[in-house]
């Protein structure tokens, strides 16, 4: 659907009861056995969200449309994207993952060879650091749909080997502390990883859903970072150079810093903070009166998701969510709570807690401590307003004294819709 | 070999021939020999960064390299961040430009070319004088006026506690 | 791979060690942001098996490539196919659910109707009760892969309404015992299902793994009717009608009814007793010595895998494996078992063990309950036999006095090869 | 209406409307009114069957329709089990063939055509004598010979006491 157009979803009475073309398909035969399938034709609108204000789709994101998908598993055609210089299109044939540096013995790797290690597949999510940019435009965007709030964050199951068994493989020397890890896309793209992190749970992961890794999620083999920003997690990897400090790479540095109410710039905020969105009813959709399962999504880097509440009148009371699945840690799972709609305005907003006791705040919370210039790491609550027509739009509030932003984001960063 | 005795041994040197980008750690580990001036630089500039990021780094198609050269506040758009009063290390500049620019040709500058179009835009940015070229020695002693800003975050440190930001 | 072409997994050491054309990806942009992904263009081998014997693609079977598959969901476009009168083009807005008979009310639903209902998303497999069948023949194909051993089990995460809340908003009669559900395809095809059954933990699922269900899987809705035969999980359900007797329709006696031992012929054999499959290494597959995770699936339709055995000499000792990940019911698991291949020839199986007691029995103990001629619920033990060379084939033993039988089924039949 | 009032209620007549195929109960419960013969049968049969099934059921392109008309052992091979050896419900007859058969154009057929077909197959098979036209009230009547062979699996049995089999 176009931005500004409302989506019914609670159909009435169709005009005919039965239908004209109901059963045509029971008419004729339907498609032969095929070797790979394909979703239905009348899918074709289920896509991810590209701003059409990017300056290139070389560089940029793509946005996985939340509010159209069930379960918790986002299917890997639908992933969010983030890339710096396109995806590259890697032969596995060619494919080496070289780990040198601090090490008794750099070792190169086939994908074979990583496939005949010790294999672990776990469900995560990952999530761009930029996820919610939206959340900074004040007065709110009144056409914000789910997608376009918290689109960039998927969640897979994730196969491939334990980085530590390979570090191991390859021997650590004394005084290791640092992993650099490169990309093999044309920007070579690099990060700096704490040691501890990759030998606690860090996966080297060449499948996804079942199948090999998509392109766009770093085909053949990325890293896989449970629980931290997404930008750490490395795509098409082809090397891990082992040392004592830092790169303090561009998208370290430059990007993916976060500027403080106070002025300070953090480097190295790489857990993910609690977060949840409404995905039914949200922004755009239009409902009608009666019973509606209040269906929405949650996860937190800091370990697995405990609780989360609704509100039906604006956050002055809190009602606890079912969860499905039983939460697993730094995993997306799903909340639901059984709603009967008078048909009177209100603004519905849900909150997430974690394990560790950390939860959402609201729009001020978040803005008493990061700046209203920076671009990473919003979690703040966000409401959905629901008229007396069934619409469904924008709950966030206009926040006083606060500087008028259009968009949270340079032209081709992360998420920018600028 | 380790425990599973799967991967194939290199030797330093075919560790390098892998090794095309390699990475420039801040405290200019990996800086290669080479050097190059502000005016080499500029040339390397308008050959093969202008047509992109504007003539003299104002920005262009794509974003701009140049800033007044104080660090930003926190009321400043972030699409305002620039090298000059946001990135906190010079090698960074080195690293990325060598790893990922020109956008769509990486890997065509050789290191004199991008020494000198480092320097060219460190001066733009006001950052050096251009009295001394750019290279291994002089590279990693610039210092960035962001670089003031930046702590790392408290939450790291506390689960990390070793971590010195360079 | 072509039949009788051996796969090579474990690469040694390559030629020239770095590739030339490795690092070419580092020196182009690559592909642009798009609104839907797609897979690798080095992945178009992954893709299902059709046999050539078929007489006819619109009706038969394609079979998962489990060998080439990790984790444990099977990525949808993969998921095996068995269709009738092939795949029909339905479209959502002309489909309707139609529940009356034995009912109060009957009622018509919209599938924006049934999406409103209380959603649940449990994973569940699907297996073909034809599954299997190459197993029949004697003597053992030697160019069995895993795929053709046992490809006709798919496992996916579904989101449906519990079919209990829509027989309650019906309202069931006095004397209401069964279910008659039909589909929307050219052969209106239809089972019976007990009611029991249905108000347990039958689904009316229009979501599979994430996003709507895929054609082939019953697009726009289907029943999932955890456990049992893939025959009775009705797609594209249009219809059900209560009743108080089972209707008897060809599929349920002239098809997926069993042959034993004795002559008699078995109807209502629905539940899907335990089974696993080793996918690596498995049949046309080349490993070399050294360390190998010796991996599989299991799954029954009695509840939890509670233990899956492998044998590594051909049966004499049995050892356990892990399973990944802790087995949901209902549901397939991984197993995995890490071995060091010293180079000699040996025959490798796997059995699994389910919450009830039930395992799977040998070839013999299979074939004293069950007719030779029979040809569905197949699910004795796979053997694998791998040379000295490190080439794995079909392990299976040549059956003393059983006819030979070069395939299991009639021609156009479910799963059939011949 | 129910608890969560969602979904249309449809008169007997609506239900009617939709129920395009209508299912036959092995009681016969669902048959339809009309009627027909053997010979009526052979002419459906070479219109619209003999293309796919052979000139008289003999099999073709497809499956065959006619076998020796007493039920398999053990032995026989599953491509031989048809019709008169293997199907168990002559209800099952009319009710596959008029929801599925043509295969390429099911749904033709006239309820007077499949009754005809129905009856012919029978006699092919040697089950009836074609004295009788097939209608709502012999069909239901006719024997099968493998119906002697079928019983309700025994795990079913133990789960649901209560199913017999018609
Ligand atoms: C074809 C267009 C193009 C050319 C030519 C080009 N760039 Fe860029 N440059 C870009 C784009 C696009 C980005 C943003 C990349 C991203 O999104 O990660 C960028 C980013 C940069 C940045 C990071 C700026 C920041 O603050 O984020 C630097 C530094 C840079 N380029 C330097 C150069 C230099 C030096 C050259 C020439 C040697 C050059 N570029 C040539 C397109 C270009
Ligand atoms: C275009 C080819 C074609 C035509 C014409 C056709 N059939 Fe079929 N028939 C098939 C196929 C294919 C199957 C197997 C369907 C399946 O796999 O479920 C079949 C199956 C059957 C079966 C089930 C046989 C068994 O034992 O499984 C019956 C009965 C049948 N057809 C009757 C008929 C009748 C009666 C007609 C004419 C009114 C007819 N067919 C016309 C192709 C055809
Ligand atoms: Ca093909
Ligand atoms: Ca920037
Ligand atoms: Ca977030
Ligand atoms: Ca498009
Ligand atoms: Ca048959
Ligand atoms: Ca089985
Ligand atoms: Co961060
Ligand atoms: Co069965």
């Amino acid at each position: 659907a176009a931005a500004g157009a409302f989506v019914k979803l609670s159909g009435g009475l169709a005009q005919s009861k039965i239908p004209q073309g109901a059963t045509e398909t029971m008419k004729v035969l339907g498609t032969t056995l095929r070797e790979y399938g394909e979703r239905s034709e009348f899918e074709k609108d289920v896509i991810r969200y590209i701003s059409p204000n990017l300056r290139s789709r070389h560089t940029g994101a793509s946005f996985a449309p939340l509010e159209k998908l069930e379960g918790v598993v986002t299917p890997s055609s639908l992933h969010f994207e983030r890339h710096h210089a396109g995806v590259p299109n890697v032969n596995p044939a060619e494919y080496r993952l070289v780990i040198h540096g601090m090490v008794e013995r750099p070792l190169m790797f086939t994908l074979e060879d990583l496939k005949r290690f010790p294999s672990v597949t776990r469900t995560y999510f990952i999530e761009c650091a930029g996820n919610g940019q939206n959340g900074y435009r004040n007065p709110p965007d009144m056409t914000l749909t789910a997608t376009r709030s918290r689109g960039l964050v998927s969640n897979s199951s994730w196969t491939g080997v334990p980085l530590s068994i390979l570090l191991k493989e390859a021997g650590l020397k004394e005084g290791a502390r640092w992993l650099i890890p490169e990309g093999q896309d044309a920007a070579a793209y690099t990060r700096s990883l704490p040691l501890e992190k990759a030998l606690d749970d860090v996966l080297v992961a060449y499948a996804q859903n079942g199948e090999a890794i998509r392109p766009e999620q770093g085909y053949p083999v990325r890293l896989v970072v449970p629980g931290w920003e997404g930008s750490i997690q490395v795509k098409w990897l082809r090397r891990i150079q082992v040392t004592d400090t830092p790169v303090m790479s561009k998208d370290e540095t430059s990007e993916y810093t976060d500027v403080m109410a106070d002025g300070k710039i953090y480097a190295f905020t790489w857990v993910m903070d609690p977060e949840s969105i409404i995905t039914y009813p949200s922004g755009l959709q239009q409902i009608s009166r009666g019973f509606h399962e209040i269906r929405g999504l949650a996860w937190s880097g800091h370990g697995r998701i405990r609780r989360v509440e609704v509100s039906l009148d604006g956050g002055q009371t809190w009602k606890q969510a079912s969860l499905e699945p039983a939460p697993d840690a730094l995993s997306v799972v799903r909340f639901k709570y059984n709603w009967v709609w008078d048909g009177r305005e209100t603004v519905i907003m849900s909150r997430a807690w974690d394990e560790k006791g950390n939860t959402q705040p609201t729009q001020e919370e978040f803005f008493a401590k990061w700046a209203r210039n920076n671009r990473y790491h919003y979690n703040a609550i966000q409401a959905w307003r629901i008229g007396a027509d069934g619409k469904v739009v924008n709950g966030d509030k206009t926040l006083a004294g606060a500087p008028a932003r259009l968009g949270a984001v340079g032209r081709g960063g992360c998420g920018g819709e600028s | 070999q380790g425990r599973y005795q799967i991967g194939t041994p290199l030797s330093e040197q075919e560790v390098q021939q892998w090794n095309i980008r390699p990475s420039i750690l801040a405290n200019g580990v990996g800086l290669p020999p080479g050097q190059g001036t502000v005016d080499e630089g500029a040339r390397v500039y308008a050959t093969h960064c202008a047509s992109c990021h504007g003539a003299t780094g104002e920005g262009g198609a794509f974003t701009r390299l140049v800033s007044e050269p104080f660090p930003i506040t926190k009321d400043v758009d972030s699409v305002d961040f620039a090298i000059g009063n946001y990135w906190q290390y010079a090698t960074t500049l080195f690293d990325y430009t060598r790893r990922a620019m020109p956008f769509a040709t990486p890997g065509i500058l050789s290191d004199d070319e991008v020494y000198a179009v480092v320097a060219y835009i460190l001066y733009q940015n006001g950052i050096i004088d251009g009295s001394e070229p750019m290279n291994a020695q002089t590279l990693p002693k610039v210092q960035m006026p962001a670089r003031a800003l930046l702590e790392l975050d408290p939450n790291t440190q506390k689960r990390f506690p070793w971590i010195k930001l360079p």
